[in-house]
């Protein structure tokens, strides 16, 4: 696949080369200036937390990265392809970052499989059974292969998210992105949730979170990422960035969250 | 209801035609017009009474009749036996000649020929019924509201032909000269007044002033004015039309 | 005899214009009343309440507005109760518009949140202040552009007043059309009139329409 | 008022009314087919980014609202001919209503369109697909599902507003109905009974809206 | 006002008296038993937290207590007035209790003072002035009266859940029901909602809230309440509840609650 997605290659494609790269990235809504002069480069396999305060750009930023937004300046560049609002472009990198959101967004009308098969037979080209077959696998690795026939309405808050994340998995992507995917979850259920991605990030997925769960972060981020007024203003590990926490608008953030739990 | 509790209601409820020029129309300024119209006046005067029109449609003519909503009908009524179950007629005061109007070229002399082309009538008119009644089995018989539609589709030639009364080819010629032309004649067709079934007083008061506006040259006026010849001979009795209440 | 199309016809439809608009007010004030009690019966607790509305809805919704004021208008004569014709036409109307808006409205109240009923019980407030106070001003205003539709519909349906007689715009072109032989020049003014009165109307609807969508986006 | 009912001229014209009632569902049928046809290429006409067709269909769109049926029915009717396009009365009152209802089911289909969750379109797009597939397989049933009572509703009222195409001689219900009457004069018998029949129509065709609505969207929703 | 509504009093309506008090309380949902047997009193100046899963009856349990549902069995008196589904009765109890909901629920057409004075002008006929200056006060209160002229949807959530407990206030009720009020909030806004809810306790307003704030519970319950299944399964001071659960359901929620904290 990566093969025909080759035509606007910057970099050496090599294994070590940074899996995303962002440069110089401004974004504008309108008069709103949502991100300014972002520079990111996120290795393979590396797992990165990103969070702020809200507003600060969290969410622009992870959806400029596949495209759901455009940018006003700047180049982004996913596994070597440059991200230049061509269409080719913009379906090459697609196919190969899988995205799960705050609010599900699963298909009402689709059952799990539905869900889960459509994308790799429609984008793809893969077979009805070949589908079927990647969809039970993933499902079954985020240990929801029973409800494969149930609709998205028949599930609890939990169970939806890890189907969508099964289904972001059967486009087998190389990067995946997650904006505050526990956010909407009754207490009791961010925990499975946040278990099956704790078993994604063992398996050595790259992934670029946003979330506000520290645990989380402490457990699997290779580096925590602190966003406020559409700009990165620290980048540290984990340890490092919840003991000595650098700038002030940081150790405030840090500490409203934390102060009632 | 008599003639006496008209009297004391102080005004006469005629049911008109409002479209339907000449016989009964509203003028632009409102004011209610036509043959229908000046005979009615007639009727008033001669009572002694103002006269209330109420513009009806072809389809309400006989509701608003029957309800009590109008006491008379000049409303340009053909005279058929099926109507006469429902209201009572009176003799005839006027004649409607109901005939068939093609473009020229249209191959149409007998009345088997209706079959080969698209028949436009005004429906529930006497040329509804008259075509309706001669046209073969399998014609098509198109029925509009009224006779501007009826006209509109033979000039725009939705229908090669219609049912028309004895004023539609000056209409037609109007706009295109020369180009209709009368193919058949049907029927000379009369048009009665219309009371209430069993109002036996009002009906022999109706026919006595229709009588006085033949021998005084009053109803030949009108004629004149609205349709520009002579009025023709009135028949005395009809097929299954009493004139008056038995 | 036969007259070209002018001024005077032109004065004469806009007089036909003007029973227009009256007939659709008389409607739409009769039936914006009718159509508060309905509503209120629909989302009433009382069953019978609620089915003999929804009764009287389906009827009203289901058969033509034609057949409606023909049966009303005569049907009352047939029973012995002579009214002049504009007050028969004003109760068709009225109990046609009240159906109507008294579904709209019923359903405007049903898309509240179930927490703003709450919210007015928990408080103690009483069934009439809490729909006067709480509930009818949101739905009105959710309703605003589908009450401002009706009301669209209403005008061109009051061209079927023709069939009892009332010279209004669509049976004053009639009347026009069959003095002047051109019903297609008069047609296209009458539309034109009704184009003129309904669009004005659409577009305050739409815009209404706009603003409460992206008020509630928020 | 010395007016009795009489409904046996309506018992022996009940084979035509019958047939009277099979020609509107069927005028009625092909007009909801057709506006359903416009709903959908006018949405999408007016999601383009071509100025020239959105202002159109928004024309379209207005014109057709704004104005009464007859007057439109006359107009396709007297006014086509004059360039050359003659159609018989049947066919001319299923474009008509195909117009008039097309011009509505756009506005409500958009209503729908719009009021799928914007998340919904990014999961597609996330997922690679383009826009068109994310339109048919995961905007469009949805959107369908939200707007159905108002879609079916406003094809009811077209199936009512058929009764106006006897005014170009199209046969249907009322024409049927008012060529009884003007047989037998018999109007409020035969405007009761039509009024009857109209009431019966709308209701099986609820009765069917339902059965499908619940075949179709067989999905639960919370 | 009491004094009008003892046309059921049951118990003597002394100071020491509960003020409220469920006695074998079941309540359906058509075949669901949504309460089972719930036997539980509060008294005067007590605050209680009520917690558990997701669907254990929380929420139902609080809602009883204000007659927004009805029970099936069992008795439930409020100040000695026993809720017996009489116009008068609920009345009674409805102006002697406030509730806070999870989504504010404030009325948007109205200003945050016309929110106010709503209920006192309707329900306790109190003149516009009279209600104007109370709600006022209890703006002043909740730290908001510079945005009394503003509408709702102006206001963060954080302040549209504050005005929803100043018009709660406004009706000067004996005792506050919150249904997870700050659940509905962006994590800083959280903060401000409970040191608004600390105060109101510390000033000794009757509370029962449910919430999983544990910091909250922690800080000001006298008694944190454990539901799970219709039915109360524990009850205890905060302290021995979070450091010694004895029900295995409870020990079992607190280990998920507080896992990824
Ligand atoms: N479509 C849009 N149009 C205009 N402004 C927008 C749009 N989307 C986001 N913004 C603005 O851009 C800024 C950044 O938004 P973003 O959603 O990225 O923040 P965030 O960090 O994800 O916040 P949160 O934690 O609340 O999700 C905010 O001020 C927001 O109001
Ligand atoms: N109106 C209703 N009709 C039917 N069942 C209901 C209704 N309201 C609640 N239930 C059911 O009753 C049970 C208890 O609901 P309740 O809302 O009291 O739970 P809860 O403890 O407040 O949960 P949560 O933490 O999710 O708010 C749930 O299983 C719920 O599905
Ligand atoms: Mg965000
Ligand atoms: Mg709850």
């Amino acid at each position: 696949m990566p093969s025909t997605a080759t035509h606007t290659v910057d970099a050496p494609h090599a294994a070590d080369a940074p899996l995303i790269v962002m440069e110089d990235v401004n974004k504008w809504y309108g008069a709103y200036h949502a991100l300014r002069d972002v520079n990111l480069s996120v290795r393979r396999g590396e797992k990165i937390v990103l969070c702020g305060p809200s507003g600060s750009g969290k969410s622009t930023l992870i959806r400029c990265i596949n495209h759901l937004e455009t940018i006003k300046s700047g180049r982004i560049t996913v596994d070597g392809v440059r991200l230049d609002d061509s269409t080719r472009s913009v379906d090459a990198v697609r196919s190969e970052v899988g995205m799960v959101f705050q609010n599900f967004n699963l298909f009402p009308h689709m059952t799990v499989l539905q869900n889960c098969t459509l994308a790799p037979m429609r984008v793809r080209g893969v077979t009805v059974a070949a589908a079927e077959a990647t969809a039970k696998r993933f499902l079954e690795r985020v240990r929801i292969a029973e409800h494969a026939h149930k609709y998205p309405a028949q599930l609890s808050g939990g169970q939806q998210q890890r189907v969508a994340i099964a289904r972001a998995l059967c486009m087998e992507p190389k990067v995946m992105l997650f904006d505050e995917p526990t956010s909407a979850l009754d207490p009791e259920m961010v925990k499975e949730v946040l278990d099956t991605m704790v078993s994604l990030a063992r398996d050595g997925m790259t992934m670029v979170c946003v979330t506000h769960e520290m645990g989380f972060a402490r457990q699997v981020a290779d580096r925590v990422i602190f966003m406020a007024d559409g700009q990165i203003l620290e980048q540290a590990d984990p340890e490092s960035f919840f003991r000595h926490p650098t700038h002030p608008r940081a150790r405030s953030f840090l500490g409203e969250i934390l102060a009632h739990h | 209801q008599s003639l006496a509790d008209i009297k004391s209601k102080g005004k006469l409820v005629v049911g008109i035609q409002g479209d339907n020029a000449p016989w009964g129309f509203v003028n632009t300024q409102g004011v209610q017009e036509g043959f229908d119209a000046d005979i009615a006046k007639l009727f008033g005067k001669q009572l002694g009474l103002p006269v209330e029109f109420v513009p009806t449609a072809v389809a309400n003519r006989i509701p608003a009749l029957v309800t009590g909503r109008v006491d008379i009908l000049f409303a340009t009524m053909g005279m058929y036996p099926d109507r006469a179950k429902s209201i009572q007629f009176s003799k005839p005061y006027a004649a409607n000649d109901i005939i068939l109007v093609a473009a020229k070229g249209t191959a149409i002399t007998t009345p088997a020929d209706m079959k080969n082309f698209a028949i436009g009538v005004a429906r529930s008119s006497a040329q509804d019924t008259a075509v309706t009644k001669v046209a073969p089995e399998g014609t098509t018989i198109r029925r509009f509201d009224d006779d501007a539609a009826t006209i509109q589709a033979l000039l725009s030639g939705q229908v090669q032909a219609v049912g028309a009364n004895q004023f539609y080819p000056q209409r037609l010629n109007k706009s295109q000269p020369g180009a209709y032309e009368r193919k058949l004649d049907f029927v000379r067709q009369y048009n009665g007044a219309g009371t209430r079934l069993g109002q036996k007083e009002w009906n022999e008061t109706v026919n006595a002033f229709i009588d006085t506006i033949k021998a005084n040259g009053e109803l030949a006026k009108v004629y004149q004015t609205w349709m520009g010849f002579q009025p023709p001979e009135f028949p005395t009795s009809l097929e299954g039309i009493p004139f008056t209440v038995s | 005899m036969g007259t070209t199309f002018g001024l005077g016809e032109l004065g004469f439809l806009i007089q036909g214009l003007k029973w227009t608009v009256l007939l659709a007010a008389i409607a739409f004030v009769g039936g914006g009343i009718g159509g508060l009690g309905v509503a209120l019966a629909r989302v009433s607790t009382s069953k019978p309440l609620r089915r003999i509305t929804g009764g009287y809805i389906a009827l009203f919704q289901g058969t033509p507005l034609l057949m409606q004021l023909f049966v009303i208008y005569y049907g009352l004569g047939l029973m012995g109760l002579m009214l002049p014709a504009w007050v028969a036409v004003a109760i068709a109307f009225t109990l046609h518009a009240s159906a109507f808006l008294g579904e709209i409205w019923r359903g405007a109240i049903e898309a509240l949140p179930k927490g703003q009923f709450e919210a007015a019980r928990a408080l103690g407030l009483h069934y009439v202040p809490r729909m006067r106070d709480v509930i009818l001003p949101q739905a009105l205003r959710i309703a605003l552009p589908a009450t401002i539709g009706f009301l669209v519909q209403l005008i061109k349906g009051t061209s079927l007043a023709a069939i009892v007689g009332f010279i209004e715009l669509a049976r004053a072109g009639q009347i026009v059309s069959n003095q002047t032989y051109a019903p297609l020049l008069v047609f296209t003014v009458v539309g034109a009139l009704y184009f003129a009165l309904c669009w004005p109307l659409s577009l305050y609807g739409s815009r209404i329409e706009g603003r409460i969508a992206r008020a509630t986006a928020r | 008022m010395g007016y009795t009912l009489d409904f046996s001229v309506v018992i022996d014209a009940l084979p035509s009314l019958l047939w009277g009632c099979l020609a509107t569902i069927g005028l009625a049928q092909s007009g909801m087919s057709l506006a359903l046809v416009i709903g959908v290429a006018g949405v999408v006409a007016r999601g383009s980014n071509q100025r020239w067709l959105r202002g159109l269909v928004i024309g379209f769109v207005e014109l057709i609202r704004n104005t009464p049926f007859l007057v439109q029915i006359f107009f396709l009717f007297f006014a086509l001919p004059h360039i050359g396009l003659t159609l018989n009365p049947t066919v001319t009152a299923i474009l008509a209503l195909g117009l008039n209802g097309g011009a509505y089911a756009i506005e409500i289909i958009r209503g729908g369109v719009q009021s799928i969750d914007k998340g919904q379109i990014e999961a597609g797009l996330a997922l690679g697909l383009h826009k068109g597939q994310v339109f048919r397989m995961i905007v469009l049933k949805p959107a369908l599902r939200a707007i159905y009572p108002s879609l079916t509703g406003q094809f009811i009222m077209l199936t009512l507003t058929s009764s106006i195409c006897s005014a170009i001689a199209a046969y249907e219900l009322t024409s049927v109905a008012q060529r009884i009457e003007s047989d037998t004069f018999r109007s409020f018998e035969v405007y009761f009974t039509i009024t009857g029949l109209y009431l019966a129509i709308s209701w099986l065709m609820m009765t069917g809206f339902s059965v499908f609505s619940r075949r179709y969207f067989n999905y639960p929703t919370r």
